[in-house]
């Protein structure tokens, strides 16, 4: 109780110290706010914060129904757990001045001095704050990404100490090296529009240590283990889907055409994506799934995420295309052959697309599009493409190390699995005291 | 006394139910239950992964009722659920020892 | 395998030339991009995105849950095989420089051209780009909407056809008459705002047809055949409302007065047609129901579709209070006493609550509202509701008999309905190769 | 029939006159509107409209199955009824000019005048249609808010009359003497930046009236009456944050600085309200809940309502971690020590987070963040405590009453509550002739 | 050995289960089921089409126990399920012929 | 004839439908039960109120065959499903009188 109060009392100093400082007191001579730019970015924030929930509905249909809470709960507790991280210390690390081309500074530590004015090296156009709330929305969804590949079978505490961890050590330099002014991905030219290095890459690199280090569920090989509930699953693509607009087009930081170009090749390739999964997997099994269709949409989402201001409608196709039966052939023979239990395919999907998106904006990227990009490989400048390979290469090592890390750490502290009865009875029960469903008549509990 | 246990095709069972209640049969309880004989599996993909669908979803009905009354249920059933194909289903008959209508406590028959 | 590599080689011979077109060039002399009507737009566009999901949930929890993947999957799979056919020729077919007054010429063949310049034909103040992407949602839900009429018996492959088909020969003409530059019903005068023409009346009929062609149910008019999920389907109706805001309001193609005006009746029809939908069914049989609520609601804003830029807020409470009967009438008299199966009543609510719409709006409309409108009959110009049932008759007859001759065809190829044993067992497992839900502790798959 | 004809007729005569005003007239001289701004709050309005919905499926999913529609029903139904209320007299009560401080005049009835001009009174830079349509999605959700106190057992007539007769008489004027100009409240100065004490303390305190005026469930206090669907509470509470953004960000009235800081601060204050709850019944009883989570994120969301456009980021945390386990306390124990039936929280949510709030912004407002705003009690301002106690006690002294009031008046003409036969059934059948689901292969309905 | 078969209120369920629990009968499986028997039907509507409900959703519990215990769990389930009114259910009773403990093996009277 | 009733824990479903088809037994009906046995009580929460779990989700199998092969039958339950842990299960049999396959008319034996 006591360190409680001294915890209370230091809040209440913060909350007496902190709008001392002139957050507002630039107002009358901020540079020019465009309140077109303004409204469009604050609403792609919500757009893009959508997009967890979705994506909780997504894997939460995919799993036992024993286990959806669970799952539901792990991307909620991301949102949760990074908006706080993110306004203490995370957007300072991903977007204060550069330390080495490594990090940002402390100068933003508890969104102190971020206000109304731009921030003219990332938006010169929408007040600070706004910039920070959208970036927010991204570092959330990433580390939520990850936990399709460990789900049904991760303590709870264990996550939110995962989360904590992973959000600091690896989104915030990561975002930095990419999209940080000075920071050395950014510096070598590397393109990434919207986060597919940064979002993409990383969680789903993650996911595939994660799922390795943790092992296989116990029922996994004997049980079919069917997703319980596609309705909702079909129902958090399309939140996706349609967060993904904020995210992309978002990405332009105002209401402009490269923002409109950005979601015109972000909703044809989500589009040939699920179209290509599911023809793959209709030549393949003779069935055109809804999974199918909704994880091919995914991947084209990913494939698209860092082009999407860089490539023409036309590449967007030609991604879409491929996107499709790559991942499809990644969740349906890679991890059968190599045996990990990438549970919902995070890896497959945001690991795969992801590394396949970068890789392509290096070779379709053209300044024909985005006058402020450069020109892939096809367009000349076969340099672009090794960039990329870098930038992949870098996140690749860099996400890997360092969740490995994160988990060996957690594991000398407390076991990261929930036990076998648990796995029989399911996280909603064990972890949360919860059981989702009441459909029968039967209540199993008890006054 | 007997109870009578019909596993049925779903799609048969409106039309059961009204036949039944024709000849008189109102009371029964019904269950949704899964269940497999000679019926042969459906495909279902997760993934790119195949699995058989070898359970397929059944109403099973169970009417207790008067030894007498035995042979003429079977027969409605018989009617109305006999395509011909596997997978029609199976009726059951087992022996009942007692019976009791909570609402008025009557017992046996008079229960029915 | 080698056909297949044709194709790719062609779309990266594609995706070469097309960005080489100058599509940002006149970047610089470009009309002056408005940051908020432009922001206005994309948001519309993700909002009228979101409608087709949303008619996913609406008609998949009305549809029994052995066919609920199946008639979701139709509208997604509408949107993606739209997305794609609305880059490639969709969008210069239907606002191309116009030939004949009947079609767009094909100058914008696969966006090539449509960048950030606004084409001030349509929109002066927001880039082409985001024209072309808004006007693509609303090709995606016209199509989408159709399915209902003919659920839980179209064979998928089917249904992928008819959806090519049907948006090329049937939405892309009609929508180039009625808004496009030079198209003889829009030469002609004819009112719609936002589509009750285009859109609702098209697929309306266009269901009718389909359904009497493919005829009833097997197991129709013995089964009760009740909606499996009506939660989700309240679900689908908000997100019909939520992004019936996009699709009315947006179509000021602005951030303006006449979008709030537009989000205003829209709003109000909205809520009138849900009560009066309602109260016809409270007074028929005594009780009002959730379904009834939510096809009022639709049919509210189906009515005010043409409408919305063009009457007054009585007007909007007018139109409602008529709409909800008349399309409870259709759907629960009309329908039963004609013998035709329109499973999910697309005909019933977006064909009869679409014609009246049309007409209503010859009636109501007046310059008061929108001086760049014209005054209907109620206004002293009868004339603008001749024009109207010139429209509507022009819309009827040539959905119609298009859809007629559309499935015509592509039954001399194929079957397009289901077995009968297929549908026994349902939709998802015999088109899809799925079970939607597993909520049961036995798992019928096996590995 | 003669009357309903009198009826329409009635509203012909309004369809002609009403857009005969000069709706536009002024539009050539009408003040500047932002286009940014506007585009801005009609996608607000189109946020806030979601969360209506959004609340029927956050209480949906928490009752037993046999009630789900029924508790969507009273949501959905409050959408259209105070749609049409709005338009009619709820507007003009709400924000007409001023009689005697209390309520406004009927200037605005049925919306005559409202029009693209902007209204300086509330907002400079948007057409005044745009605002009375944000102004109405507040009054949808404030009453659909109550419904939570006495789900599962109100007939569904006397909801309908209890909406209508408290959105007027409770809601306008108390809208009016917060936010109205020259508004008693108001012109005392008390705080309430997007709704705390006209929303929440409002809402919260007229549920714990009702429930106490029906009384409990019958079936209360022997069965467990667990929530049938926590998936689905989930996505409402999913939905209830998204459009908290506009509901928050929104109240700024245009897209600045303002607008961003609030949506940071909602953001964040949701957050740890989410993970202060969570924390507590950890703390309590060891399991961290998904409803715990859900419940916590919308006290939290309810707490930083009023203070939105006041408080710094710091004090959000700060008033996150106390109304976390704040309204906890008040649902896990002073509702089972009081005894009352508060059946879904609305009280113990609305009501206690509400009122927290409010006092809450009383402390911690300072004009640092807002310099239009006051500075509270820690920055000096002790006297703006004293003006939120006032609005408090005056809201709560006012809705409790005239809730208390209109449901007297209404038992005397009928029965407020389901029979005891009807409870057992469920209001699905009894109220609206339908059953949720039909995830059984045995339809319970014959035909 | 005997098997009681009980069909009851979902309400009265809870109730039920804290009152055997209390005569010390704490085995039973339950079943989720729709029923009819004398209970009127409820009428639901469909797009203004009228369907009656006359399966109700009822609870179904099986218990298996010595044959002198079969007395006292019937009075147990009358005294709490029966309200008097149609729709309380019913009771049936079968002979066993064998029961085992599946974890320990055990047979018969050992194995409840 | 006899009617096996195993009720098992749902995890060892898969398992046990796969050995049953080892041994030739594939006709078998399957419903979603719950029960309770020794098995201990699990915890739930909802706003903070303390609630016990005590009816545990359980599958049970119903298999008819002839008298001869319950031995066999009933081993391979004990097999797959014995972990020797509280919650295992149960295995009734109940004796019965007459077998019909819908689709054939056939009875007694040759209906299984
Ligand atoms: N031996 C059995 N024991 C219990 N139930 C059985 C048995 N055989 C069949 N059934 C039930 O009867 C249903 C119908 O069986 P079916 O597939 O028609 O096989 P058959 O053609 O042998 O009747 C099955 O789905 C199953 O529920
Ligand atoms: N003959 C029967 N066979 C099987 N189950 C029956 C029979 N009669 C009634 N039931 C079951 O008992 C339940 C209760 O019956 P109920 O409606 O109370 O009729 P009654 O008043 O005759 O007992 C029914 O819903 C049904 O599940
Ligand atoms: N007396 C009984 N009557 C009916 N079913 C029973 C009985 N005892 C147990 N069961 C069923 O068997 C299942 C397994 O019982 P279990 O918890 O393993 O207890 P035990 O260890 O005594 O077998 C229970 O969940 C219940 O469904």
């Amino acid at each position: 109780m006591k360190t409680k109060f001294k915890w209370i009392t230091l809040l209440i100093t913060l909350a007496i110290s902190v709008p001392g400082l002139p957050v507002m007191a630039a107002a009358a001579d901020a540079p020019a706010i465009d309140t077109g730019d303004t409204a469009f970015i604050i609403v792609c924030a919500a757009l893009v914060m959508i997009m967890t929930p979705g994506l909780a509905l997504f894997y939460g249909g995919m799993v036992r129904k024993k286990n959806v809470l669970g799952t539901i709960m792990q991307s909620f507790a991301a949102m949760a757990l990074v908006s706080v991280q993110w306004v203490l210390i995370g957007y300072t690390l991903g977007f204060g001045t550069d330390i080495g081309h490594l990090i940002g500074n402390l100068q933003w530590l508890g969104m102190s001095g971020v206000g109304i004015d731009p921030n003219p090296d990332y938006s010169a156009t929408i007040p600070q704050s706004v910039f920070a709330v959208f970036q927010l929305m991204f570092a959330i969804i990433t580390v939520a990404l990850i936990s399709g590949s460990f789900a049904e079978r991760m303590r709870f505490p264990i996550f939110i100490a995962f989360v904590l961890l992973w959000t600091t050590l690896v989104y915030d330099p990561l975002a930095h090296w990419v999209w940080g002014v000075n920071g050395w991905l950014r510096n070598l030219g590397a393109l990434d529009f919207a986060g597919g290095t940064v979002v993409h890459i990383s969680s789903g690199v993650s996911g595939l240590v994660a799922c390795l280090f943790l092992g296989r569920r116990r029922e996994e090989g004997f049980d079919a283990m069917m997703p319980h509930n596609l309705p909702m699953t079909m129902l958090g693509a399309a939140l996706l889907w349609f967060g993904w607009f904020g995210f992309n087009a978002g990405s332009a930081l105002g209401a402009n055409g490269l923002a409109g170009h950005a979601f015109l090749v972000t909703n044809t390739c989500a589009a040939v994506g699920a179209l290509s999964w599911v023809g793959a997997e209709w030549l393949h099994h003779g069935k055109p799934t809804a999974l199918g269709f909704a994880s091919g949409l995914v991947a084209g989402l990913v494939a698209i995420t860092p082009a999407a201001g860089f490539v023409s409608p036309a590449s967007s196709i030609l991604m879409g295309i491929i996107v499709g039966p790559l991942c499809y052939y990644a969740v349906s023979h890679l991890k059968s052959k190599f045996g990990y239990d990438d549970t919902l395919d995070a890896f497959g999907i945001h690991g795969v697309g992801g590394i396949f998106g970068a890789l392509a904006t290096g070779v379709l990227a053209t300044t024909a599009v985005n006058p402020a990009g450069v020109d892939g490989l096809l367009f000349g400048n076969p340099h672009q493409l090794l960039v990329q390979l870098i930038a992949v290469v870098a996140a690749v090592a860099f996400a890997a190390t360092a969740t490995f890390v994160i988990l060996n750490v957690l594991s000398m502290f407390a076991s990261l699995r929930i036990s076998e009865d648990a796995e029989e009875i399911g996280l909603d029960i064990t972890q949360h005291g919860e059981d989702a469903y009441s459909y029968m008549e039967i209540s199993s509990a008890q006054r | 006394m007997k109870k009578i246990e019909a596993i049925i095709r779903p799609t048969k069972f409106e039309e059961l139910k009204a036949a039944l209640e024709k000849i008189g049969v109102r009371g029964m309880t019904v269950y949704d239950v899964r269940g497999r004989g000679l019926q042969g599996a459906e495909k279902q993909y997760y993934r790119g992964q195949e699995h058989s669908i070898d359970l397929f979803p059944k109403i099973k009905l169970e009417i207790v009722c008067q030894d007498e009354s035995v042979e003429n249920i079977i027969s409605q059933i018989l009617k109305i659920c006999k395509s011909g194909k596997k997978g029609d289903g199976k009726i059951f008959v087992y022996p009942v020892e007692r019976i009791i209508r909570i609402s008025t406590r009557e017992e046996g028959g008079a229960a029915l």
